[in-house]
């Protein structure tokens, strides 16, 4: 791009901010362009929430300035950064729950007409407006916050980690209609752990490393390993390879399986799935949002009763009513959501070692010493970064996450169930958490995975099941498992055909009309919409084949 | 369009529908049960009839206006201890006031003490909001402030109110039936409340209560909307001191059971304590309700001590229900 | 006050349902028994003469007593008999009961409505009985601590006018902490915690005498656990209290006066509801300042004299009752009951 | 709203001083109690001595153990309302029974009894009909009083009087100094000092108050540790309720009533989230001792009973506010 800096629409300049006593950030700067969709990238813990609240004033900065078209401006709420032209979609939804859709647009001075207009542009054409935030699903929610913020006509508009949680083709749609605001006098701040979204949406990225700018690059097709190093700094070295996968070792045909579903329905949203899980293999569970799997795994792990079917744990059936029934029969789960793992409040030590206390039989006195000890293990293991250890809401969202695993890595696990672990943590802490499952199979354990990031499949699983409309339509070994098939049986299409909204993503990158008809097309008549999320990793994969 | 869409809306609107109901339903209930109790008392008392009604409507006065002012306090995500303490301040200040004054000067003491109540609220919010302090905490002390403020107002109970104040809460309006009490008092909410709800800061309320952060990210002024809430609560306050000074014709320092009979009836009245749900009226009703349950049981002469534990025990039963309701409709 | 012209709807020849209102003091041992006292007095009286009496009592407000009297008014009964939280609050609802042709009798405290009849215990002469006879022990010069009731409760106000008149026909004596007291809230923690602080500051050291309003039993009981010397108390005819007064083994060196505050105004009441609806006359007080009123005069007693003692002793005449409880049981002439009868005419509805 | 109220720069120092307020709260505390001794000192030279504080402590105590109850629930997000007539049924259903043979024993197991047996009613209603602690407890409140009412009128004539051990246990002081009432309280004091510290039950406590899913996901039943909290909460109440029997040598059915909302002041200053997950019991018991003498205090100056009521009121607000901003989170 040109290289005479031109006039910088959005200027922040030696940002700096430090919780106790730990520094989020400390002499960050961000400069945004006119028309130009600007990557905020960095590893966790490296500030980018952080930034990205204090641009939109819901954090105070300790330092820095910030100018608007050049001139400099003290930030002090959202209401006057929207005022203001800096419009944030945060990583939680920030629409209030108790009031309907048409209460929550008049709380940000909406307008409705240009909201519906960008809604259904979004892919949720007939929202209706009196229904309780409450009951909308988390996926709409991101949406409606987006549409509110492009119906405000942002200058500068930041997404963070927007796409995290959407299923494919709205992730599609976000991606569209955010990659069609290029080249006009607004511009827009992107966040997101996926390199495969910047190299198809931004023009420029800011790296952060440790809360300091380590670097401003231009995205081009090469660019991808730069970033990567900038965000890691020292770190990139020990980056583990991609765990080896061993031959699915052969097992014997009437090996024991660990855990095993026999026709578990829930009555609405799962039909009749049955699956063996092995001891020592990764089973990945692949299915685009809402087709049940999260109804599966509250099932597996004690949480929800079937409705029919039954399940069985070595050998012996059993019927969990709670989910310390599963984890007494060794089953235990790793939650999608760290608000819903964790004791904000409480230390990492306390937070890994709930499950010793849980039962009646451990109320009595603690043993510390053995406690400390296989905490600390724990947090070894994990390479926690536990700084800010005692109190667990001051970690970064990555190291919040680990703590949610090591709390069962430190009890030994025997089955483990992780549902997208991965969701919206760094490479290298990806990294070790497929390294870490690996080993956990190695010895002994079995684990189930879902994953809405396709790839993992390859460098994780051995076998994957493939859940549609709550049922198993398919199941892949892990070897052949490329994200082409994965997604194709995802969506419960024949091998030959293609994926509409992959045609779309590339044939008309800055979004051509109708474009929105394809996509919808692409969305299965009868099976709850949605679709696998990082779908959009697909396409460029294939754009370099065939340009269309 | 999109399958997503087409079906999360079906599914919406089926939501949308259980909404409406499942918004109201409490109250109906409530005004169900109310009839109910009423009929009961007909029957055990055959001569239960107008002037009973009209007691009624002077009786369930204060507590009916206490609970709006603890409703919109709780609403908001806050709840204020210091209710019963504020009314008998505002009441006795009332009542020296109007003691032995012209009736149009209690025109001028009535606009006094409501401007008293909305500063008590002031003090309570700014104090809530500025000290970060929970505000259970700040409103108990408060309540010891307030009640040593009504201590030296009125060391002992007396003075008097302006007639047509006493006026307003006894007797029929229009048909004997219709107890002139109740129709002040809703007028009185209405005017105040509605223009509120209405507003953008009623719904600066019901955001913050149900979501803080949401709400300040938003662009709700947390802070402000906060106090305002125990601003208006305050207001309401006042209201109540000047029913109880209406309907006893003096002030007295020491404060009545207003505050956790307050908590009671919004409970009852179908306002989450956590914030965010619920209205005025239901805890209106609810007031109506637990005069009526009184009442019936004084009719069957039931041993008074067991008319305390019954108490109890509704008190504990109704929200029971709620929550097993609750309960259920999570587990559907 | 003129005597009673009971009103015509009243007279007829009952049986009478009788109502019973009690503001508050749930589990307070003087208006529990005050009930007890009703409900022995109405059992004296028979079926024949009351079909029976319906008891509201509970924590409430002045307001909250209002409706309590309108469903006793809704639930039919001749007459209430009730214990005002206010002479004046509760006017509106006595009006709609003179107007539904029902006997009023406020007892323990007096009330402004006109047509209500007062029977209660004189509280002016209460205080001031027990602070004369207090610093007549002083020979008129000494500090008094004045340790009050509940800030605001009528019957607290009226005692401290009583106690003020005394002390100004005592112009030698101090009052510590001021002329306005220390409060007591009638709430026996309190009253000790107060006291254990007055001895621990050294200020006990400095007084001769203590004024109480009922709360003398925890006041001395933390004097004693202070191992300090007793300096003369008044107090009320609380068992416990008197008790101690009777009691030199555990309590040497103790002199003290105990004044009636009977609790017994509820039987009394109830007699005197029955009188007004079959038409006897009822012969107000003189001297009591209001119409249609009964003032009962308290006694003193002390323990400085044989016989006084004796008296005391008289006045315990229903064994092992609760220690909480006022001791006189009966009022000559206006109850009918045997006193004995009184604990257990406490229990059932 | 944490973003809210986050504010301008602060020294990394006072920082530090801050987070270790935050991890040991009492400091601040005994800084705020030292304050007032030294101010009841300036009013009133020479009173701090061995005695007095014989005194504060013998009115602490039964205070410290009321405000245990409101910590131990607090601690899950909940509170205790029905501790005041707990506690007073206790003393009284006690002292109606020492005329029985072996009634003193008999009595207090009994009573005990009772008021865990209230406990266990309110336990089953949070925990297993989730209905709202303030909610649930208050209801508690009535039924215990109009109950613990209906037996004082069974039992008028049994003559009630407070058991002479349980006067000298609560009024009573070893060498006119040590309170006997220490004999019972230290005990309870390790107990859930200790208990909060050191044992699995403990540790529920906060993490059901902290995140109940969390709790869930893990394996606890909060049914279960939510019924035995409000056990053991009756059942200090009830040991509350004896010794104040014995302090006031009184009993009666409200006797407690007026200690329960100090009970709940107490925890809060001593640094307990009435939001649940935060907090101990070592500071609410400084906070039970801090309303002592500041009573104290209030009653050396004499001052008029509506004056005391301000004053009282306000310190609470200034001293729970001072510790906030102490203690506050960035
Ligand atoms: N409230 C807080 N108190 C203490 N430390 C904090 C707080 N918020 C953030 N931090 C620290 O500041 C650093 C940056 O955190 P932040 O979550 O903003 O980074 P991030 O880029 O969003 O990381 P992630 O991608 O994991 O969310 C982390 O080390 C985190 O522990
Ligand atoms: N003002 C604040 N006060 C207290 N805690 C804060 C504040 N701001 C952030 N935090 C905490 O710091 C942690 C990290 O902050 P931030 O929200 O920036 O990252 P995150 O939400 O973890 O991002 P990601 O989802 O990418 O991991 C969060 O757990 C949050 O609770
Ligand atoms: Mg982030
Ligand atoms: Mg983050």
């Amino acid at each position: 791009m040109t290289p005479n800096p031109p006039d910088q629409l959005l200027l922040a300049t030696g940002i700096s901010k430090t919780y106790g006593a730990v520094v989020a950030l400390r002499n960050a700067s961000l400069g945004v362009r006119p028309g130009e969709v600007h990557a905020l990238l960095g590893a966790n813990g490296a500030g980018k929430s952080t930034l990205v609240k204090i641009l939109t004033g819901a954090v105070h900065p300790d330092g820095g300035t910030i100018a608007v078209r050049g001139r400099e401006r003290t930030v002090h709420s959202p209401a006057e950064a929207r005022r203001g032209g800096l419009v944030s979609v945060y990583q939680e939804p920030s629409l209030i729950p108790d009031l309907d859709i048409r209460a929550n647009l008049r709380i940000t001075n909406t307008p409705v007409e240009s909201f519906r207009h960008w809604v259904s542009e979004l892919g949720l054409p007939d929202l209706d407006l009196t229904s309780l935030a409450r009951r909308l699903p988390l996926a709409s929610l991101r949406v409606i916050d987006l549409a509110r913020a492009l119906a405000n006509e942002p200058d500068v508009l930041m997404l963070d980690e927007m796409t995290a949680a959407l299923p494919a083709n709205l992730t599609e749609r976000v991606l569209e209609v955010v990659g069609r605001r290029k080249g006009g006098d607004s511009s827009v701040i992107f966040i997101s752990h996926r390199m495969i979204e910047i190299a198809e949406l931004c023009d420029r990225a800011t790296v952060l490393r440790e809360g300091e700018t380590v670097g401003v690059v231009d995205v081009t097709a090469g660019s991808d390993k730069r970033i990567v190093d900038l965000m890691l700094g020292p770190m990139a070295a020990e980056i583990p390879a991609a765990a080896e996968r061993p031959a699915a070792a052969p097992r014997p045909a009437d090996a024991q399986p660990r855990l095993s579903a026999r026709g578990v329905s829930d009555g609405r949203r799962l039909h009749e799935v049955s699956f063996d899980l092995h001891p020592g293999e990764v089973l990945g569970v692949v299915a685009l949002e809402g087709q049940g799997q999260d109804e599966l795994f509250d099932i597996l792990a004690g949480s929800s009763r079937p409705a029919t079917g039954s399940l069985v744990v070595d050998g012996t059936p059993v019927a969990f009513r709670h989910p310390a029934d599963a984890i007494q029969a060794g089953v235990v789960y790793v939650p999608a959501d760290r608000a819903e793992a964790l004791m904000m409040q409480r230390s990492v030590r306390e937070n890994i070692a709930l499950p010793f206390v849980a039962g009646v039989r451990h109320w009595a006195m603690l043993n510390m010493g053995a406690e400390r000890k296989t905490v600390d293990e724990a947090v070894a293991t994990l390479q926690i970064d536990a700084r800010a250890g005692n109190e667990v809401r001051r970690l970064s969202g990555g190291n919040q996450q680990k703590v949610t695993i090591a709390r069962w890595v430190a009890t030994g696990v025997r089955t483990l169930l992780c549902f997208d672990p991965t969701r919206g943590i760094d490479i290298r802490t990806k990294q070790q958490i497929y390294v870490l499952l690996r080993e956990l199979a190695q010895g002994g354990a079995a684990v189930l995975l879902y994953t809405s990031e396709l790839k993992e499949v390859q460098l994780v699983c051995d076998r994957a099941i493939v859940i549609f409309g709550g049922r198993i339509v398919a199941q892949v070994a892990g070897a052949d498992a490329d994200e082409p098939s994965l997604l194709r049986a995802a969506y419960n299409l024949a091998p030959d055909e293609v994926i509409p909204e992959l045609a779309v993503a590339f044939a008309n990158p800055d979004g051509a009309p109708g474009s929105a008809d394809t996509a919808a097309a692409g969305a299965d008549p009868d099976g709850p919409g949605g679709g696998a999320p990082r779908a959009g990793d697909a396409p460029t994969g294939e754009q370099s084949e065939d340009p269309a | 369009m999109s399958t997503t869409a087409t079906l999360a809306s079906r599914g919406r609107s089926l939501v949308g529908r259980r909404d409406v109901l499942r918004r109201n339903g409490w109250t109906f209930g409530l005004l169900g049960l109310l009839a109910v109790l009423l009929l009961f008392a007909k029957i055990v008392e055959p001569s239960y009839g107008v002037l009973a009604i009209q007691g009624l409507g002077t009786s369930v006065l204060p507590l009916a206006i206490a609970a709006v002012a603890q409703a919109v306090v709780v609403i908001s995500g806050g709840i204020d201890l210091s209710i019963g303490s504020m009314m008998a301040l505002t009441s006795v200040v009332a009542a020296s006031a109007m003691y032995k004054q012209p009736d149009e000067f209690g025109i001028v003491v009535v606009i006094g003490v409501l401007a008293l109540g909305l500063a008590l609220g002031a003090v309570n919010g700014a104090l809530v909001v500025t000290t970060k302090v929970p505000d259970i905490v700040v409103t108990l002390a408060m309540s010891f402030v307030w009640a040593g403020f009504a201590l030296i107002v009125r060391p002992a109970p007396g003075g008097g109110a302006s007639s047509w104040l006493m006026d307003l809460a006894v007797g029929p309006i229009l048909v004997d039936w219709i107890p002139k009490a109740t129709v002040v008092m809703l007028i009185v909410v209405a005017v105040v409340w509605i223009p509120i709800a209405r507003s953008r800061l009623g719904l600066s309320f019901y955001a913050l209560g149900s979501n803080a952060l949401a709400a300040f990210r938003s662009g709700v002024p947390v802070g402000r909307t906060k106090w305002a809430s125990y601003v208006v609560g305050g207001l309401f306050a006042a209201l109540g001191g000047l029913a109880l000074t209406a309907s006893t014709g003096i002030g007295t320092p020491v404060p009545g059971p207003y505050t956790l009979e307050s908590v009671a009836a919004v409970v009852l009245g179908g306002v989450s304590l956590a914030g965010g749900r619920g209205g005025v009226l239901g805890p209106m009703i609810a007031v109506v309700v637990l005069q009526m349950v009184r009442t019936d049981m004084t009719f069957m002469s039931i041993d008074t001590n067991l008319a305390i534990v019954a108490q109890g025990v509704i008190l504990i039963g109704v929200v029971m229900f709620g929550s097993l309701l609750e309960i259920r409709r999570a587990s559907r | 006050g003129s005597s009673a012209t009971p009103s015509a709807s009243a007279q007829s020849t009952g049986p009478f349902a009788i109502g019973y209102s009690n503001g508050g003091g749930v589990g307070n041992g003087f208006r529990e028994e005050q009930v007890c006292t009703a409900k022995a007095e109405v059992a004296a009286l028979g079926t024949s003469k009351i079909s029976g009496i319906t008891v509201i009592h509970r924590n409430t407000d002045a307001a909250g007593q209002l409706s309590d009297l309108r469903d006793l008014i809704a639930k039919n009964v001749k007459a209430i008999v009730f214990n005002p939280n206010d002479p004046d609050a509760l006017n509106p609802a006595l009006a709609e009961a003179h107007k539904a042709g029902i006997v009023t009798v406020s007892v323990d405290a007096y009330v402004t409505d006109p047509n209500t009849w007062n029977l209660y215990n004189n509280q002016v002469k209460y205080a001031y009985l027990g602070a004369s006879w207090l610093f007549k022990q002083l020979g008129g010069k000494g500090t008094v601590w004045y340790t009050r009731g509940l800030a605001g409760h009528p019957a607290d106000s009226d005692r401290d006018i009583g106690f003020k008149q005394a002390l100004k026909e005592n112009p030698g004596i101090t009052v510590v902490p001021d002329v306005n007291g220390v409060f007591t809230g009638w709430d026996p923690k309190t009253a000790t915690q107060i006291t254990n602080d007055f001895i621990s500051s050294g200020q006990y050291d400095k007084i001769q005498g203590i004024w109480a309003s009922g709360m003398g039993a925890q006041i001395v009981d933390a004097i004693k656990a202070a191992n300090k010397k007793f300096v003369p108390i008044a107090d009320a005819d609380i068992g416990a209290f008197v008790k101690q007064l009777l009691d030199p083994a555990d309590y040497p060196g103790l002199v003290g006066a105990a004044v009636t505050n009977t609790a017994s105004v509820g039987g009394a009441g109830v007699s005197m509801a029955y009188k007004l609806l079959t038409g006897q006359t009822v012969t107000p007080s003189t001297g009591a300042g209001r119409p249609n009123t009964v003032l009962l005069d308290p006694q003193i007693l002390d323990n400085t004299t044989d016989q006084g003692k004796a008296d005391l002793q008289k006045w315990i005449s229903v064994p092992g009752m609760d220690p909480l409880w006022p001791l006189s049981l009966s009022i000559p002439g206006w109850t009918d009951y045997n006193p004995a009868t009184v604990p257990s005419s406490c229990k059932g509805a | 709203m944490t973003a809210a109220t986050s504010r301008r720069p602060r020294r990394q120092t006072a920082a530090g001083v801050r987070g270790l307020f935050r991890d040991q709260p009492v400091i601040p505390l005994l800084g705020l109690l030292a304050i007032l001794v030294v101010v009841i000192e300036v009013v009133d030279p020479g009173i701090v001595s061995i005695d007095w504080a014989g005194v504060i402590i013998k009115g602490s105590v039964p205070l410290a153990i009321l405000a245990g109850c409101q910590t131990i629930a607090m601690l899950t997000g909940g509170i205790d309302l029905s501790v005041g007539a707990v506690a007073s049924m206790t003393g009284f259903v006690t002292a109606t029974m020492i005329h029985s043979p072996g009634g003193e024993v008999q009595g207090i197991v009994i009573a005990l009894v009772a008021a865990s047996l209230a406990g266990f009613v309110s336990g089953v209603g949070v925990g297993v009909f989730r209905v709202h602690p303030l909610i649930m407890t208050l209801g508690m409140n009535f039924v215990v009083l109009g109950l613990a009412n209906v037996w004082q009128l069974q039992n008028v004539q049994t003559g009630a009087g407070v058991p002479a051990n349980l006067r000298t246990l609560g009024s009573g002081a070893f060498v006119e100094v040590l309170p006997y009432s220490l004999v019972v309280f230290v005990p309870v004091m390790a107990l859930i000092l200790v208990g909060l510290k050191r044992t699995g039950y403990g540790r529920l406590l906060y993490a059901i108050g902290d995140n109940p899913v969390a709790a869930r996901l893990s394996g606890a039943r909060s049914w279960q540790v939510l019924i035995v909290l409000y056990v053991i909460s009756g059942l200090l109440a009830g040991i509350a309720g004896l010794i104040l029997s014995g302090y006031a040598n009184t009993a009666s059915v409200s006797l407690a009533d007026s200690s329960v909302l100090p009970s709940i002041a107490a925890a809060v200053i001593g640094g307990t989230s009435i939001m649940g997950g935060r907090g101990g019991y070592a500071g609410s018991i400084v906070g039970a001792v801090i309303l002592t003498v500041l009573a104290a205090l209030l009653t050396i100056l004499g001052l008029p009973e509506p004056t005391r009521q301000i004053v009282f009121g306000s310190i609470i607000v200034v001293m729970a506010a001072a510790y906030t901003r102490v203690t506050a989170e960035s």
